[in-house]
């Protein structure tokens, strides 16, 4: 565990290779990735069992001197960031592995490796980070690898406007972020977690910076986690390549606005306002997501939406005090989202189509992907017996017993919506006929399949270390030591299981009949306006684009106006003055040695009187 | 150490002058190599003081002091009155000598691009290298005005006669600007002498340390010279709204000089606000400090909306400029040990994130012959190299972590959200901003459809690999591992945080 | 004690100084010129042999130097007058107006 | 400041060499400006004697009434004086002056007013040109002998300024 900052230097060192020799190493530079993400997992692995039966081990050193201040930078392996750190390299590991058959072919593949490697470096740098400092670091380098893979197929420019709108939406919630650490470091003298924590117990903050610095560093979580009002990028980005999505999209980046909010936990406990605003903003988040998700035609898109939906439910459990729900659902989505992220993608190599109205059939063309991506339905779905059911069901109790009955129900709702967009995507692709010529269509090779296998496995059991039937571990663990966490398990009652799952059916059962069995119509949908304002996501993007775009392009206009008339016209002025002067200056020069005197002698004149009347200058 | 070190430092570029003068003017490839010979020894003696202070070593042994001309009788006087010859470096200043001559080298090598009269343009070069290089050893304010203006004449005739379409204009209008802001500065330097009789840097900030009585100079007076001073050096910062000079050249001028331009003499601007504004007059800086920390806002967000509207790049690069250094004097008016040392920061930072992205457009301009975004799209597929450097420059100058610009933003931020939380919270609002304008530039420029035909077009060569990667080493190295820079600069930050008093 | 106090001879200096000088930067005849120098010049004198008698050492050095300045007056006078004619057979002219070679 | 014979007499002179200064600048010939003039050179010459110079009175007289005003008039009469196409001096330029120098003598004023240093010579009148001589031949013999360069170089210069020559002359005629 004293060397588990090895782990991040694995896929830089992947990063930087393949930078500056990929080119040669054309096709191989892929096994150099799969390979350095394997040994980063490996270690994670051992690190996360050794986690088990030793304490949390923390080093750092001095980075940073001002003054008298020293800031430090180091890892620290808890619970937390053990945990993450098996989710992150075992996802960014599959989806190293996956992208081999993926992106077979693609000249700029090394590039594409290399990215991989700089993003999972990133994202195991901000687990292991200590402090807020170094976490505000590798948030940002998350921004920046995000940033590239999004646009990856730079010449596409959509994926040019995605990558670029990423980058500047999450940078937004990255200011509330910096304000709100630099505030707290003001306040507590330190960016360490454990002495803000201290100084939040021991009351050296007031109630107010407590709630204001807790809010703008939830407004960065919000930024990279795609809660409303900041979560436009999030489908957009979609323009990446798939199994970056299923990295970027489901277990790594958006998870680290809840890792986040997670790991600052005792400071939003000190605030009933701020977990209060988690809460709200993440059960709007949820249920605003998930009708959106309702009515969009593209896989990715609907897949996209249902992210940020789930991340939604994420910031209510802890929004909720419901940390252990939270951080579960983090790790049981990071696997069914990854894998049906994977296999959307391996539906879309197959296909070469994202549109689901140009699918359809094709359970029977892809034997493999089909009950993948089924698997992964369900499990989002909150399908008895699968992990998305335990951990959702957690969320749920969490919020009823928080007493957060509106928001409650509205994740109700979600979770209705949720299994029917869900299942209206997997009747839509796998089920009927096919709606377009599938003669070519091909299942994807095995080095694609089998990491879908795997998060196939993790999506089912990964849910069975914490439930309420078979024990409680994985909340036990991550909450012992630690009381400010809040109980490992949450009593609630139990016709919240019964609702959750009698919601999930119903919601698959409404889907079945309109869209499998088709015994309900579904034309009248297409011409409502409530389909349009769905289908075009609230018109958000457009609001943004008559407020926000044309008020700073307005002020830019505005101040190239000041530039041009008022500054260079005092340029101009000066100049005018100048060159006036000069002219005038130019008229006594006419020759005449009597007008050199006058002139001469008035000047001596002026002085003298000066000098007499004034006694000196700066006297 | 033995005598003269810094003298032969400073005025080891004169060699090269030498030698140019011997070799012929059509010999291109020979006065290439001279010129750019003539920078190293200035490099490599630069950086060995530089280690040598990092192993330890005290830089007071490299003082030099020669007497040079008296007002008045001696015997009476004594040193009152008496202007020396005196070179010396701290750690600020030695920090800022070691980035000239590496920039100094790095566009010795940039200046490949240079078509014509290559004799006269690496004598002013040089010429301008020893003006620079003195700037910063220089201790007496008479002595650093004399290297100031001998910056001043070179660029002139660089910007003047290797630049663009209209050079003369933007040549002239350097030469006006600093021209005044030059005169401004001489006529503090004076009142400073006449008054105190000295002009001896440390010594002025002593006397007037010892001043609090005004009997020297009354409060008003003081107050004046401070204003004065920073308006001398806003010119060259620039500060909002004597800034338009500065956009010009940065346009007209040819790739190598911008590089300086933009690097080195822009950063003279804050050392002389640092060195003698705040060094000098620290307690009049205290009271004028909210002023200062709203020019760097309102210079932050100026410089980033404008940018945000220009079409040609290197446009977008001026304004951008105009921003970054908002960011020094965010740092500077908060007063405190973090502000000042991210203004540092970022005087360091700037110039090498400045000069790569100024030498990157010189890369493209050569092949392409044009620097409009709308006309450049898609580079990344003909030039894919440049496109990343380019990229990977844009990230630096938006502050990306891992880089130079993240240090420097942050910690004046972080000085500033101390002193003035709400007037913080408004310039954050430039993090966003430089984000958005560099991104929309520099995507428009390597992202999306390409806009014209790269056939032919070679990407990076040979020795343009040098700047470019030596640059951007020394940004990632900064931005890794920033203590490479604030143990130099420690010093030099107690003796100001002294003059404080804070 | 003179009775005369030395303000009063520097005062008289001074207001034929100002004539002289008034005259000299207004007058459009050359010689009018000139004399407007003599008058200068003797202004001078007066205060150089004012203060020879009042001045803080008072000596006979201030005489000695208005009688310099006497010599000096001289041969200006010699040299303008020379300088005058031959302007005058060149120009044809005594009017400083027309004088003005130095803009060239 | 008490009243006698001494301070009439310099009363008097002043406001000759006064009056002889005004006039030189409103009268209109040339002529008579310059016998203005003489009128000031003469009292200064007075003034001089008060002052216990009186071998210096003589030689004003000698010098200043006597040869300058004789060049001058000399001057005078070589060239031709017209008074009707002489274009006056700007009315702005004559303005400016006039409050120039105003307050140059006002500032100057200011600073002779009540100057007195409190001594007094009282021998200067005694063998006056005796002094002089022995000062002149002793202590500045240099500039008394760079005097005399000067004025044969003065000399040498005026013939060769106003001779006039003789081929252009030729030509013309």
């Amino acid at each position: 565990m004293e060397n588990a900052w090895i782990i991040p230097l694995f896929p830089l060192l992947s990063f930087l290779f393949l930078i500056f020799f990929g080119k040669r190493l054309k096709d191989a530079s892929a096994y150099i990735g799969i390979l350095l993400s394997l040994a980063s997992f490996v270690y994670s692995l051992l690190v996360l069992f050794e986690r088990f039966t030793s304490p949390t081990h923390k080093a750092e050193s001095v980075w940073l001197t001002i003054g008298d201040v020293q800031l430090t930078a180091g890892f620290e392996v808890n619970q937390l960031n053990a945990l993450m750190l098996v989710i992150v390299s075992l996802v960014s590991f599959l989806v190293h592995t996956y992208s081999k058959g993926y992106m077979h072919g693609d000249e700029r593949i090394h590039v594409y490796y290399a990215y991989l490697g700089l993003f999972t470096f990133a994202m195991l740098g901000l687990v292991l980070s200590p402090n807020l400092l170094q976490t505000y670091i590798f948030w940002e380098l998350v921004g920046l690898g995000s940033f590239l893979l999004i646009g990856f197929y730079f010449y596409k420019d959509e994926a040019k406007r995605a990558a670029k709108k990423a980058f500047i939406m999450t940078r937004i919630g990255d200011v509330g972020l910096l304000i709100g650490m630099i505030l707290l470091f003001w306040q507590a003298g330190s960016f360490e977690y454990d002495e803000i924590f201290a100084a939040v117990e021991a009351g050296a903050i007031s109630s107010t910076m407590i709630t204001l610095t807790a809010i703008l560093i939830f407004i960065g979580a919000m930024g990279k986690s795609g809660q409303f009002p900041l979560h436009t990028w999030l489908p957009d980005a979609m323009e990446g390549p798939t199994p970056v999505s299923a990295l970027i999209h489901a277990a790594t980046m958006v998870a680290a606005g809840v890792y986040l909010v997670a790991s600052l936990f005792p400071l939003f406990t000190a605030s009933e306002t701020a977990l209060m605003t988690v809460a709200i903003v993440g059960a709007f988040t949820a249920i605003f997501a998930a009708s959106i998700g309702l009515v969009q035609k593209d896989i990715k898109r609907v897949l996209a939406f249902s992210t940020v939906s789930q991340l939604g439910y994420m910031m209510l459990a802890l929004g909720s005090a419901g940390y252990v729900a939270g951080v579960f659902h983090l790790m049981t989505h990071a696997f069914f989202k990854a894998l049906l992220f994977l296999a959307a993608g391996s539906v879309i190599h197959a296909v070469h189509t994202q549109d689901i109205e140009k699918m359809g059939g094709l359970w029977k063309k892809l034997r493999v992907t089909g009950p993948l991506f089924l698997i992964g339905t369900l499990a989002i779905s909150g399908v008895p017996l699968f992990s998305g059911f335990f951990s959702k069901d957690e969320i749920l109790i969490a919020a009823w017993a928080h007493g957060n009955t509106v928001l409650f129900w509205l994740a109700v709702v979600a979770a209705f919506f949720t299994a029917f967009y869900m299942f209206r995507l997997f009747f839509m692709v796998f089920a009927g006929e096919s709606r377009t010529d599938m003669k070519h269509v091909k299942e994807s090779p095995s080095v694609m399949t089998i990491p879908m296998v795997v998060l196939a496995v993790l999506a089912v059991v990964a849910g069975y270390v914490n439930t309420p039937w078979f024990g409680t571990f994985l909340g036990d663990w991550l909450t012992d030591g630690n009381p400010a966490l809040g109980h490992g398990h949450i009593e609630g009652p139990a016709w919240i299981m019964i609702v959750a799952t009698i919601v999930s059916l119903l919601g698959i059962f409404l889907a079945w009949l309109i869209y499998s069995k088709r015994s309900l119509a579904r034309d009248w949908l297409g011409a409502s306006t409530l389909y349009n304002v769905l289908y075009n996501k609230y018109y958000i993007d457009e609001l943004y684009e008559v407020t926000i775009l044309k008020v700073t392009k307005g002020i830019s206009v505005l101040l190239r106006f000041i530039e041009t008339f008022l500054v260079e016209g005092i340029v101009k002025g000066v100049a005018g003055a100048v060159s006036g002067l000069g002219h005038v200056g130019s008229k006594f020069q006419n020759g005449q040695i009597q007008r050199y005197g006058t002139v001469a002698f008035i000047g001596v004149a002026i002085l003298i009187v000066v000098f007499t009347v004034t006694g000196g200058y700066l006297k | 150490m033995n005598v003269a070190y810094l003298s032969i430092l400073v005025f080891s570029p004169l060699l090269g002058i030498l030698a140019l003068l011997l070799v012929p003017k059509a010999n291109e490839s020979l006065i290439k190599i001279v010129g750019l010979l003539a920078t190293l020894p200035a490099l490599l003696m630069s950086l060995v003081v530089f280690f040598q202070y990092r192993t330890g070593a005290s830089l007071a042994s490299f003082t030099e002091e020669y007497k040079w001309f008296q007002f008045g009788d001696p015997s009476t006087l004594g040193d009152l009155f008496s202007i020396k010859y005196e070179l010396g470096i701290d750690g600020f200043s030695l920090v800022m000598l070691v980035l000239t001559a590496i920039l100094s080298t790095l566009a010795a090598i940039a200046s490949i691009y240079i078509k014509k009269e290559w004799k006269g343009y690496f004598m002013l070069f040089l010429l301008l290298e020893i003006g620079m290089l003195g700037v910063f050893a220089a201790e007496n304010l008479i002595l650093f005005f004399i290297f100031f203006e001998i910056t001043l004449i070179p660029t002139f005739f660089l910007i003047g006669k290797w630049g663009y379409f209209e050079k003369e204009k933007a040549a002239f209008s350097f030469l006006i600007y600093n021209g005044l802001g030059s005169a401004v500065l001489l006529i503090v330097i004076m009142v400073l002498f006449a008054r105190t009789g000295t002009s001896n840097i440390e010594g002025l900030t002593a006397i007037i340390a010892s001043d609090s009585q005004h009997l020297l100079l009354s409060a008003g007076a003081k107050m004046g010279l401070l204003v004065a001073l920073l308006i001398a050096f806003g010119v060259k910062l620039p500060i909002f709204p004597l800034h338009s000079w500065m956009v010009r050249v940065h346009v007209q001028a040819s790739p190598s000089v911008v590089m300086l331009h933009a690097g080195i003499l822009l950063k003279i601007g804050a050392y002389g606000i640092i060195r003698f504004g705040m060094g000098i007059f620290p307690d009049q800086f205290q009271e004028i400090a909210v002023v200062i920390a709203v020019l760097g806002v309102v210079n932050l967000l100026y410089g980033a909306f404008l940018a945000l509207v220009q079409i040609d790049f290197k446009m977008v690069l001026a304004y951008s400029s105009i921003s970054h250094m908002g960011i020094v004097l965010i740092g500077l008016g908060a007063l405190n040990e973090a502000g000042i040392q991210g203004a540092i920061f970022q005087v360091v930072s700037h110039g090498l994130i400045a000069a790569l992205l100024f030498f990157l457009v010189g890369v493209f301009y050569e092949r392409l012959q044009t620097s409009n975004i709308p006309n450049l799209g898609g580079m990344a597929k003909g030039m894919p190299i440049t496109a990343g450097f380019l990229l990977a420059g844009a990230m630096a100058s938006l502050g990306m972590p891992g880089m130079s610009g993240f240090v420097s933003e942050f910690m004046a931020f972080l000085g500033l959200f101390k002193e003035m939380p709400i007037l913080a919270a408004v310039g954050a609002l430039g993090i966003i901003l430089t984000a958005v304008y560099l991104l929309r530039a520099v995507l428009g420029i390597t992202y999306g459809k390409t806009q014209r035909d790269f056939a032919g077009i070679t990407d990076i060569r040979r020795a343009e690999w040098i700047p470019a990667l030596v640059l951007m080493g020394i940004i990632v190295l900064i931005g890794v591992y920033p203590s490479v820079l604030t143990e130099p600069l420690t010093s030099t930050l107690e003796t100001i945080m002294l003059g404080i008093g804070g | 004690m003179s009775s005369v106090p030395l303000s009063l001879y520097l005062a008289l200096a001074l207001i034929l100084f100002c004539i002289g000088l008034y005259g000299a930067l207004t007058k459009r005849n050359i010689i009018i010129v000139l004399i407007s120098i003599e008058l200068m010049l003797n202004a001078v004198n007066i205060n150089l042999v004012a203060f020879s008698k009042f001045g803080v050492m008072p000596s006979i050095t201030g005489q000695i130097f208005a009688l310099f300045v006497m010599a000096v007056a001289a041969a200006e006078v010699a040299i303008g007058v020379a300088i005058l004619i031959a302007l005058y057979r060149n120009r044809n002219t005594v009017n400083i107006d027309e004088v003005n070679t130095l803009k060239n | 400041m008490t009243f006698s014979g001494e301070l009439l007499a310099f009363m008097s002179l002043a406001l000759v060499a006064i009056a002889g200064g005004v006039l030189l600048l409103n009268l209109n010939k040339v002529v008579h400006m310059v016998i203005a003039l003489v009128f000031t050179f003469v009292s200064i010459a007075g003034i001089f004697i008060l002052l216990s110079a009186e071998f210096l009175a003589s030689v004003q007289i000698l010098i200043y009434s006597g040869a300058i005003t004789i060049i001058m008039l000399f001057g005078i009469m070589l060239t031709r004086h017209s008074e009707t196409n002489v274009p006056k001096t700007g009315r702005l330029r004559k303005l400016l002056l006039f409050l120039g120098i105003l307050g140059f003598g006002f500032a100057f004023y200011i600073g002779i007013y009540n100057l007195d240093f409190g001594q007094e010579a009282a021998d200067l009148h005694v063998n006056n040109t005796e002094q002089i001589g022995i000062a002149l031949y002793s202590k500045y013999i240099i500039p008394f002998e760079l005097t005399s360069v000067l004025l044969l170089a003065t000399l040498v210069g005026a013939i060769i300024l106003a001779k006039s020559d003789d081929k252009k002359e030729a030509e013309k005629e």
